[in-house]
This record gives structure tokens, C-alpha cells and sequence, in this order.
């Protein structure tokens, strides 16, 4: 079931994978993970199912070792705002543990120096390959004055920095979706060759903006990725009470553009789908939606307490397929990583990381005299 | 009965479900939250057309926990996690009111209402008008609202304005726990779309009594919180809190005899109950946490303005948070936007020397 | 193409064709009609296409006449209000006309005793169906205090009244949409065995309110039918700047339940379409999206000039496809219909429109001192 | 420059299109919605980052015709005909802005932009505040508004004060075709998110002669229509008109010489303006077609009341339409609701007499 195609293939998506073997080699499919959903109906599947990913995708061992080196590091620091957050010294943390691995591999399958993306509070690995560096997440995490992304003016989690194309968001889920389509309108009209990637949960997906843009993307073949981290979860509401059907991706067909199934715990999996709807864009062909399949490993917030809608099993089986181990186990099996370079790196990540942590710790807050500026443009 | 039901709706009973887990007569303290989920969980079991439907408000018991217990006590038909749309919660909402239930939405955030404005302005506020009296909307809406708990600018909003200035609407904004309790169930009884605001700084914070039974607040009549003679304050929400400590403080100070006046209800707003407080002391401050244009404060100032003219001693003047998008997540910002009692205090002296 | 099914055929929406052969036997699909959508990219067709109607649908000659007379009686309605519009004798009209068969044909699927429509300003025929007389909607369109529908404080179209479960309606598009999922949940709530159904046009099906509408429904599988009357148009703006997808039913499988296309202009394959949507949501199985392909052959309203956006030629083909004439013609064919029967019902119309016409002439206007009643409940 | 671009942008240019169907330099009396249409369609010629987007802008040149050839001109890439969706409009032209355009929405109806309250409250408002400077959001959102032309309940609304009530936003409201031009020119070099409300009843009633070539008008400065001594009148949109036929009846019954002011910036207000005035004449009377509580005539009223309360001789009073969904659409109910100058100029004999 899950591997049916019905709609026509498309050859630009499916292409993407032409240097492996279609021949699925790595573990279960989080489609098939336990997930409390209240039964399984039996579903129509529209949208196209990527392959496992195989091998190295055609990728150097350089880019592959870069690739896992942002996951960790998200994941590192990810882990260190809860502890700080645990310790009482952060008010406040959003994480993205369990995601990473797919918003690594979108985000690489991008032109970093033109592409613009437009991040959800989860975020962060997507953000850290962008450019945001641990020590400007931390300065928000801390809500110090020199947190770039807004003056610690917003939670943390807020993304955003104009000069390295990570687009300012709200609180308010699902908004940024339009901007996408509006960035890739004016990169169409303007001739920029930018492609716009938006990232949400499947949550987002159930608000009239999602549609909106979707919409008004496919009726003017916008060079624009939606791209869904569908943890099965918004908040504590199961996919089930969200959404009659069982893929987010199966909606594109009713947009005029294709959607793409993939892994999201397989980062090269991800990277293929991307990079394949990025070429799609570029070639003007419009827009994709790709669904990565994802869990988060953590509440929703720090504020959140999940065990009242998650069983620690459900959790538990789904930690066991984290893009993280699966990533590195990978990397091992082609060469590209081995005990000596992982230590290395491990060593490299927590420098980086408790160097962020004492930078922001130091750091002052916003003088409160500020509070009031940049309401509007000053003369 | 002027109501409007397509088919004979199940009428209220108090039979409808074995009454568990009851309060203790005499419970002396109550926290605000605790007397909001008492009184939305006793009006279920009073009520089989009183449903509630929200992100969250099932498993997790909403995300303040407000509706905690609920799915368990009401079964998923009455008590439902809605999909993440606004829109379309308040527009269910609609549908459901028009054939027959008494729903109560939840909107998670003040801050998240925008998208469900078009249903709410446009829809709940006009059905009655429109149709010269033929259908009606009685739909509750809650929402936690209000600042100070560093929700920065999307966890923090006070946009009750924009509601007090759509005609059909009702907008009540309880400050303690009795209130909250005599206003919702008032809410929940009436026949039209009552925005109901809950400041989210209080769920735990503030406590008192509730009285037990059939207790109803009606809409609009204002709660005189402490009389006097020198000086009137007038405020609603949390800000009811702060003006208090305000006003102990500069009585302490200075010997003056403060009137406080918590309007409880936005619309319809108790005109007569401010206007004869603003003839009787001369001096008003009107104190909101939202932004200053067009809101509570400037509609409560004209008010006063009209008609108490000639009975005024000093110009009525507001307190009300810069303009500037509410709020900033760094304390050191939070606490310079935030309206609070020293703030208050700092403006009632001013105007009590005028 | 336009016969391609590839969602799992709905055995109960095909069961109603049972009656009669499904070979075509009337003419040209109103798809095929010119439209100046700009290029035809072909698209994949994820709804059911409904057959042709043959025959008499297995309804009595009685039943058959008593349809066709609501659809001549809308639309000599309509034309006197046009009439009155152009004299300067009613200040605003908006049009039915090219619509009137789809809505017939649907408001008669339906339980007129307990159901509940939710129309759109294009409803006339669907309303008179439901209870509205030619004397309400003339008191509306003249603006004349005995109006049932608002007193004459909304403008003309506005079609409601509680009695008759035609739930009053705005004029923002597709708000009314949530209210019939909400409606529907109601009825599954309560056990009523009420389907809501409500319409719009394929313009408003770009709204998010559709789509949150649209997927609350499919998770909890209400009792719920959408009527899109596409009509091409939305006011100046075709179908191919509306959406980049032909057909707005193939967005229902997005939302996890059956999208429906049929031929507007054949009443009895509306009438099917929408009875077996009718039976589905009675039986529990959930919402039916059955989109009718219309076309409006007056301009959006009074205040409008279609020859800015619409070719006379492509007016003049799609008025040859009127489902008025083409009800008359398969009436005459089966023997329900002639001559005689005919010049009767036009005389009963005319004198039913006269006379409505008369009484709203004479009627007085609203009393000024009444503009600020029931904003709320009167004590 | 503090503006941020992701990348160069186009830079503004007078040489990108010739200049067809000039208007004769003086030309006398030009229709409010002919300086609209003119200004526009200028701004575009000389900027290509300026496009338009909206329902039926394009081949229908706009319900009421601004855009008028618009799509000939300018081709389908800059008059853009979008789907029926105003979040998704507003959205992507927030999206635009972001990406180097100038993006000047329209919004068919300002009855029909609840759905957008979202993206223009709570993204447009904020990006520049939110990001701290990093970001923002020059748009510029049109649309026609207010009644008088029997468009009943949706298509007559004066929903200006929500968006007042809103920090991050600029509303300018011009009464006059030179101020059509003059403001609007201003609002779209501005880099700040501006709603431009165009009073429909005006568009083809009201005509006046209009600067030539580069003439812009600052936001946040009133208009004196008139000066006068014993009493002023404040407002705004077409009741400015209404308060000029207003004065000058009770003028002539009376021999009082009135002020008149014209807000023309609702936000940044001219409080100076506004100010100076009340303490000049010492009689306010503040006017607004739309419903009356935390409206904009509420706002000045309150900031009167607190800026010159020594210098009133009668209380500020507002002329405001009553609590009640506007409008109805029978022309006697229609009336029954609508401001005009009798209801103004019956305001202003009471006060003129107090
Ligand atoms: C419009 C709006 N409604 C509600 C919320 C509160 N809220 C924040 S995140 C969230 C769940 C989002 O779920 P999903 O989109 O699946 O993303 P996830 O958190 O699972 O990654 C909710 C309800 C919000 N931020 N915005
Ligand atoms: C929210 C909203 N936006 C804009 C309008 C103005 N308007 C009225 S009808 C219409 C077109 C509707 O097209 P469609 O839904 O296809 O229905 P049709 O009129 O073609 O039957 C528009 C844009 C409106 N009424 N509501
Ligand atoms: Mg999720
Ligand atoms: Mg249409």
C-alpha cells in the first residue's frame, strides 16, 4: 500500500535517485511505526513514495561528514538548552530532536547562497545549516541582547536572519506559508533564480493558509518547496483528529503540483526528494510538497508534558529509527566516518556548543530603553 | 422563547450525569483556574448542549489544563480536539449553535484569534441582526489572554478592543475566581456570541472564594472592587490586581480614598456605574494592559469625557501599554512594556495632586 | 480523460445511475464548452465523473414536473428582477440563471422536512425548493419590510429562514462552509439523521475556510455534502487563475472522502449525485464534495459588465447547453411534458411572479425606527 | 539605508515606461478615483518594483475600475488577478515585500479583510519589530470602505480603528483627490506596512483639482479644511465632507466659526493638530461613520480629554454610527444608521450652545 503510486510519476523527483539502487536496503519505514492513531483506514496514496536512499547518493565523504556534522551539532545543542532549561538557567526551550536528520538533508539540497528559507520553531538544524551559528541560537535560547535573530525580543526558536535568507516568523503556526509563495512570485518576476523552501508540522497543514499559498503557488508554477515535518503530533493531537487522510503529501495533487513521500529519519532520502523538487523549481516547473515522516523525541515545548497523549513505547520504537544513528551508522558502512573522526567531531560540537552556552551566559540583556525601537522604520 | 432551534433540542437538565468529585460547600479559596474548570465541567453535566472544542482541550486537558478531565467524564463527542484551524473551530462552532448546541470554543492564544475574525465579526456578531431575529448564535469563545509570563509577542496579546468595537458581540473578562464562575455561566446561558478572556497570569496566581450554587453575573454591570471619594480607577483583567496594590500604596502615602472599578464586562459596558464613580470623585484613571489607540482606555475616557463633563476635577488619563507590538520575551523588555502597579501608582499620584 | 476514475470508485454514488443505462446519450459535457481559461494542461482526474442522466431516474412524471417548475419558475423570477433592475425599479440584483438545474436537481436530493441548506447568493432555485416563495424573494429584492429572509437589511440573495432550515448567510465567500460541518456535527451529535448541504462557487473553494471546513468533516465523517457550482468564473477571474486543477472535486481526497464531478445542466445526474451523497452521510459514512459544472449567463451582478472577461461566443455555447431547455426537452421526450401542460405552467408562473412582483410593489419599507433592533436578544 | 533587501533590487526609475495619456498639467478637477487610478498607475510606471495584486484587478480593471488598464499597461506579471483568498493575499505580498517588491494590495471590500486580519496584524505589523530590525514589510493595502451607497451589512463597513488599535501598521484615510495622490505616493516609498482606505461613495462624487508631478503628503499630518474659532469639528474620510456641509448650515444659523480638521493619517495621528485646536476653540466635536466604542472618534475624544482639559469649554462629544452591525440595506433603514451632515450639524448646535 504504502509504496502505490497513483498519480503519474514524476520523472524529475524519481530521477533524483537514478545513482542508487531502488531496492530498499535500510530498516522499517516510519510509516509503519506504532502510532496511536485510533486505527488504521485504509487509504488512497497519491503522492509519490521515495525510495530508501542507498549508498553515498553521489555525494563526497567530505559533504557527507559536513552533512552529519550539522545534525549532531543541532542535536548537541538541542540537548543542552534542556539541560539548561531543566537547571532553570533557560526559561524556555522548542526542540527539534528527531527531526534534524531531515531538515539537514533539505536544507543542503538548496543553493545556500541564494535559496531563501522560511523555518518553523523546530527548525533549528535546518537554520544551523543556513548559517545561524550555536552561539546565536544560544544568545535567543537566553534572551540576551545580542540574539541576531530578534534582539531577544521573540521565544526562542524564532529563527530568522535577513542576510543569510532565514526569513523572520511569528508564533502563529502556518503564516509563514504564503510569505514562501510571495518570496517565490518576486524571485519568478525579478528573474533571481531563487528557490523558496517553508517548513511546517502537519498540524499546519490543516489551516487555510497552508491552502491559500498552496494554491496561489501551483496556479503560477512558483519556484517553492513545501515541505512538511509530519511528526504524526500537533501538540497533543494525533495525525487521526487532524486529518482524514494519512498523508499531508496527498494534497498537492489538488494544487496542480506533485507531492513526494519520503523517510525523514533517512537524510539522503530527504536531500534526493529536495534537491529533485529544487531542480523541478528552477526548470520553472512549480512547485512540490514533500512530506518528511518524522518524530519528536521531546514534549512539544518545555512546558509540555506528552506523556498524556504518547505512550513511552510509541516513543520508544520511534527513538529506535533516529536519523541521527541511522545517519552514522550509514556513514560508517560507506567509510566516511569511524571512531577516531567521530570523537573528533564530538569534541569539536561540545567546544562549540559550551562556548555558546558561556558567551551567552556572559552576555548582557537588552538594555530595556530599547524596548520601544523598530516599530517602524527610523529616520 | 424568541430562540431559534431547528428540531427540538434536548433542554437543559440537572439529571443528566451523576455529579462527581463535588467541591466542599465551604471552599474558602479557589484558584481562578480551578473555578473556570469547575464551572465549565459543571455546566457539561447541567447541560447536554454545552460542548467544548479547541486544539488540545481533550487528551492534554488543554494547555493551561483548563479542560483537564473532561474527555474522560463527557466521552470525545462533547469534548473534542479540534485540527489546527481557527477559522474553521469558531465556524464549526457556528454550525453547531445554529442546530442546537450551546458550543464553547477554545482559542488556545488571545493571540491566535486573528484568523477566526472573519467568523467571528462578520458571522457570530451579525447572524441575529441580519436575519431580523430569525437565527441566533449563542457560541461562548474562550481565550487566555493578557502579558507578564513571558509569552513575548504571540503569548501575551490584549486585543479585546477590536471585539468591543463589533457590534453583537459580548465580551466579559473575569478578575477573580467568583467572577469567573458567575460570568461564564451567564456567558454559557446567553443567547448571543460572548467573548470570554481569561488572563493567563491568574489561572494559578489569584485565588478566593466562590460562592457555591446557582451563582450568575450578569453581563454588564461592573464590580465596585473598593470604594472612595478622591479618585476613581477603572480597570478590568489583572490589571484589577495591580490597580489595588496601586491604589493601597498611594493611599498609604497620601491619605486619599481611591475608588476601584473593575468593569468585568467590556460589552455592554456598565456606563452608569463609571460615570456616576467619575461624577463622584472627580479624577479618573482608566488603566488597560492593551495598547493605548482605540482601546478599552479611550473608549472608557470619551465615555467619561461626555458625560461627566462638568464634574471633573482633573483630565481623565489612561494607562495602557506603549505602542508597540506586545511584548518582548527578555524580562528586562517584558518589564518595560508591561503595565504594573508601580506604573499605575506613578499616574494616580499625578493625578490625584492635579 | 474526463472519464478517467482513479480514486476507488464510491459503489453508492455509481448505485444511483442503477436505474438508468450509463451510455451517453445526451450532448456535449459542459467541460468540453469553450472557456477562456488560457491553455488546457491536461490534468489527472482524481474524482468520480458522473454519467449522463437517461430517462426519468425512476421518478414519477408528477415529481418530474414539480422539478421542471422550479426551474422555470426561478427563472422567470430572475428575469423580472433584471427587468425590474434595468426599469430602475430594484436597485441590485445577483443572478441564478445557468444554475438553476444543479440546484434543483440537488435541493430535491435532500429531506425538505428535516435537512438544512446553507446556499449562496446564486441559490434562488434551491431556496424556492426549500420553502421560499416567489413573494419572500421579491419582498427582498425591493428592499420592502415584509422580506422573511432579513427585513430588508441585507442586500437581495440573501436567502435564509429558520423555519425552513435555510440557514441565513453573509456575503464574505465560503464562511457559510464551516457552518454546515459544524450544522452536520450537530445532527451526528444529536442523532437528528439531518445532511447539511451547502454551496458555493469554485472561487470560493480557494478560501481556507473551505479547506478547515472540508477537513474537520473528513475527520469525523459528518453527515455533510459541498456543492461547488462551478461556474468558471469567479466575477472577472477564470477557473485557470483560481486554481492550476480543472476540477474542484479532486481536492475531496485530500480530505479523505469522495469528490463527485456532474454535468450542472442535467438535473437528473445532479439529482443522482447528490442523493447518493445524501444516502452515504446517512449512513455514517461521511461527506460528499459534488461539484456541478454551471455556467452564469448574466453578469456577477447588476453592478457588473462581463464583456471585459467574457467572450460573447463562449456566453452564447454555454446558453445553448441551458439545463432549463434541456429538463423541457427529456420531459417532453418521456411523455411528462407538452404543449398544453407547459402553456399552463407558464401561465401559473407568470401570475405567481406578477403577483409577487404586486404585493412587494405595494409593500411598505422597513420602519426606520426599527434599524437598531435584535443586534442581541430582546428581554 | 536601513532597509533590507535579499537582494539588489531593481532601483526606482521615471525611465522604465514612456508616459502615455498624460494628464494636462492643469487639469482642474479631477474624480477621487481618477487620482487614485492616476497615482497608481505613475507609481508603476516609475517603479518596477510596484505591482498589484487582488481579486479582478486585472482584466476587470477592478470592481470600481481603479485599475483600469492596469493589465494592458503593465502586463499579468504586475497586475496580478489572484484567487479568492485574502489571507493569501496579503500573505504573499508580505512574501513580495520580503523579497524586494513593493506590493500594493487590493482588498475588493475592507468588509471582506477579516481573513487577512492575521497576516496583517500579526506578521506584516511585527516583521520589523519581531526581528528587530533585520526585516521589513513595506506593503501597501487598498481598500474601498464606508456606506452611503446601499451596500447593506458587507459591503459598507468602517473598520479602520482595529487596525489603528494595532502598533506596526499605518492607516491613512484622504478625503480629497489631491490627498489621493499626495498619500498615496507616501504610502507606497513608505517602508512600513500602510493601509490606504478609499471611502467608495467618494470615488466618483468627489472631485478637486490635483497637484501636479512629485506631490506627497507626510503621514501623520492633519489637514485644516477650515479654520475657525468657536468649535471644531475632527474627522475624517467622507465625513469630512459632511462635516464641511455640517458648518457651514450651523455657520450661517449661527455666525460660529468652526474649524474643521481632517485627520487624513488615523495612524500616526496628529495629536499636535488635533490639540492645538481643542485648546483654541475649547469645543470639540469628533466624527466617524463607523460604530462608536474604541473607535477612532473614541481615541481623539480621549486624547483631548487628557491634552487640553484646561482649555474645554463642553465636553468632546463624538458623532458616531450606533452600536448596530452596519448597514442595512433599505434605504429608510440605511438612513435611519448612516452619519450625515444633519446628525452632525445637530451635534454641533447642542455643543455650540452648551
Ligand atoms: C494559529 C495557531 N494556533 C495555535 C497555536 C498553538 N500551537 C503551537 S504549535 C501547535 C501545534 C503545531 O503542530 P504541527 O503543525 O504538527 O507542528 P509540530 O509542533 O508537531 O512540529 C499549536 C496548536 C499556534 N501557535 N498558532
Ligand atoms: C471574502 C470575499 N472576498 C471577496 C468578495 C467579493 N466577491 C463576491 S462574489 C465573488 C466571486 C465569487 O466567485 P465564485 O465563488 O466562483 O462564485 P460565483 O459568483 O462565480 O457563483 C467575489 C470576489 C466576497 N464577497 N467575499
Ligand atoms: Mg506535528
Ligand atoms: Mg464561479
Amino acid at each position: 500500500m504504502a509504496t502505490e503510486t497513483t498519480s503519474a510519476p514524476d520523472k524529475a523527483v524519481q530521477g533524483a535517485f537514478e545513482a542508487g539502487s531502488t531496492t530498499p536496503t535500510n530498516g522499517v519505514s516510519p510509516v509503519h511505526l506504532p502510532l496511536h492513531q485510533g486505527g488504521g483506514t485504509v487509504q488512497t496514496l497519491s503522492a509519490t513514495v521515495e525510495p530508501p536512499s542507498t549508498g553515498d547518493a553521489g555525494l563526497s565523504h567530505d559533504s557527507l561528514r559536513e552533512l552529519y556534522s550539522y545534525v549532531a551539532l543541532a542535536r548537541a545543542l538541542d540537548e543542552r538548552m534542556w539541560q539548561l532549561n531543566r537547571a532553570g538557567r533557560a526559561p524556555f526551550v522548542v526542540s527539534g530532536q528527531g527531526h534534524e536528520a531531515a531538515q539537514v538533508g533539505a536544507a543542503f539540497a538548496l543553493d545556500r547562497d541564494k535559496d531563501v528559507v522560511l523555518p518553523y520553531y523546530r527548525d533549528l538544524a535546518l537554520s544551523l545549516v543556513f548559517g545561524l551559528t550555536a552561539e546565536d541560537v544560544m544568545m535567543a535560547a537566553l534572551a540576551r541582547a545580542p540574539d541576531p535573530t530578534s534582539g531577544a525580543r521573540q521565544m526562542p526558536a524564532h529563527y530568522g536572519s535577513a542576510a543569510r535568507r532565514i526569513i523572520t516568523g511569528s508564533s502563529p503556526v502556518a503564516t509563514q506559508i504564503p510569505h514562501a509563495t510571495g518570496i517565490a512570485y518576486a524571485a519568478k518576476l525579478r528573474g533571481t533564480g531563487q528557490v523558496a523552501l517553508t517548513c511546517f508540522g502537519e498540524g499546519g497543514a490543516s489551516k487555510g493558509d497552508f491552502h491559500e499559498a498552496c494554491n496561489f503557488a501551483g496556479v503560477h508554477k512558483l519556484p517553492v518547496i513545501f515541505f512538511c515535518e509530519n511528526n504524526h503530533y500537533a501538540i497533543s493531537v494525533p495525525r487521526a483528529l487532524q486529518m482524514a487522510i494519512e498523508h499531508v503529501a496527498d494534497r498537492a495533487e489538488g494544487y496542480g503540483f506533485p507531492g513526494v513521500i519520503v523517510d525523514g529519519t533517512d537524510l539522503l532520502a530527504v536531500h534526493g526528494a529536495v534537491k529533485a523538487a529544487a531542480e523541478r523549481a528552477r526548470r520553472g516547473e512549480g512547485p512540490t510538497l514533500v512530506e518528511a515522516k518524522v518524530y519528536r523525541f521531546h514534549p512539544h515545548t518545555s512546558d509540555d508534558d506528552d506523556r498524556a497523549y504518547r505512550s513511552p513505547d510509541e516513543v520508544k520504537a520511534w527513538k529506535a529509527h533516529d536519523g541521527l544513528a541511522r545517519f552514522e551508522t550509514r556513514l560508517r558502512d560507506i567509510g566516511a566516518l569511524d571512531d577516531e573522526r567521530l570523537a573528533a567531531l564530538k569534541t569539536r560540537i561540545n567546544a562549540e556548543v559550551d562556548a555558546a552556552t558561556d558567551a551567552a551566559e556572559q552576555a548582557p540583556f537588552p538594555d530595556p530603553a530599547t524596548f520601544d525601537r523598530h516599530v517602524y522604520a527610523e529616520p | 422563547m424568541k430562540g431559534y432551534k431547528m428540531v427540538q433540542a434536548p433542554q437543559r437538565s440537572t439529571l443528566t450525569r451523576p455529579r462527581a468529585d463535588p467541591k466542599p460547600d465551604d471552599a474558602p479559596q479557589t484558584s481562578f483556574i480551578d473555578a473556570i474548570h469547575d464551572t465549565l465541567r459543571d455546566e457539561m453535566r447541567a447541560d447536554e448542549r454545552v460542548l467544548i472544542l479547541g486544539e488540545d482541550v481533550g487528551r492534554r486537558g488543554g494547555v493551561f489544563r483548563v479542560t483537564a478531565g473532561f474527555l474522560d467524564e463527557f466521552g470525545d463527542e462533547r469534548v473534542l480536539d479540534t485540527p489546527l484551524a481557527e477559522s474553521g473551530i469558531i465556524g464549526s462552532a457556528i454550525g453547531m449553535a445554529l442546530n442546537g448546541l450551546r458550543p464553547v470554543a477554545e482559542i488556545q492564544f488571545l493571540d491566535f484569534i486573528h484568523p477566526a475574525m472573519d467568523q467571528i465579526m462578520n458571522e457570530a456578531a451579525r447572524i441575529r441582526y441580519r436575519s431580523n431575529n430569525d437565527f441566533q448564535c449563542p457560541i461562548v469563545i474562550r481565550a487566555p489572554f493578557g502579558g507578564g509570563i513571558h509569552g513575548a509577542l504571540y503569548h501575551s496579546q490584549s486585543i479585546e478592543a477590536v471585539f468591543v468595537h463589533t457590534p453583537g458581540l459580548k465580551v466579559v473578562v473575569p478578575a477573580t475566581p467568583a467572577d469567573a464562575k458567575g460570568l461564564l455561566r451567564t456567558a454559557i446561558r446567553d443567547d448571543d456570541p460572548v467573548l470570554y478572556l481569561e488572563h493567563k497570569k491568574m489561572y494559578r496566581l489569584i485565588k478566593g472564594p466562590v460562592p457555591v450554587g446557582d451563582y450568575d453575573v450578569p453581563l454588564g454591570q461592573a464590580r465596585i472592587v473598593q470604594e472612595g471619594t478622591d479618585a476613581t480607577i477603572v480597570t478590568y483583567g489583572m490589571m484589577v490586581h495591580e490597580a489595588q496594590k496601586a491604589a493601597a500604596e498611594v493611599a498609604q502615602e497620601t491619605g486619599a480614598s481611591i475608588e476601584l472599578i473593575d468593569l468585568r464586562s467590556l460589552k455592554p459596558l456598565d456606563e452608569a456605574t463609571v460615570v456616576d464613580s467619575a461624577k463622584k470623585t472627580g479624577k479618573v484613571l482608566v488603566v488597560t494592559e492593551a495598547n493605548g489607540p482605540c482601546s478599552v482606555a479611550s473608549e472608557v475616557a470619551a465615555l467619561i469625557g461626555e458625560q461627566a463633563f462638568a464634574w471633573l476635577d482633573a483630565p481623565v488619563t489612561r494607562v495602557a501599554a506603549p505602542d508597540v507590538p506586545a511584548m518582548p520575551f527578555s524580562p528586562p523588555l517584558e518589564h518595560a512594556f508591561l503595565v504594573d502597579a508601580a506604573k499605575i501608582a506613578a499616574a494616580l499620584r499625578r493625578l490625584i495632586s492635579f
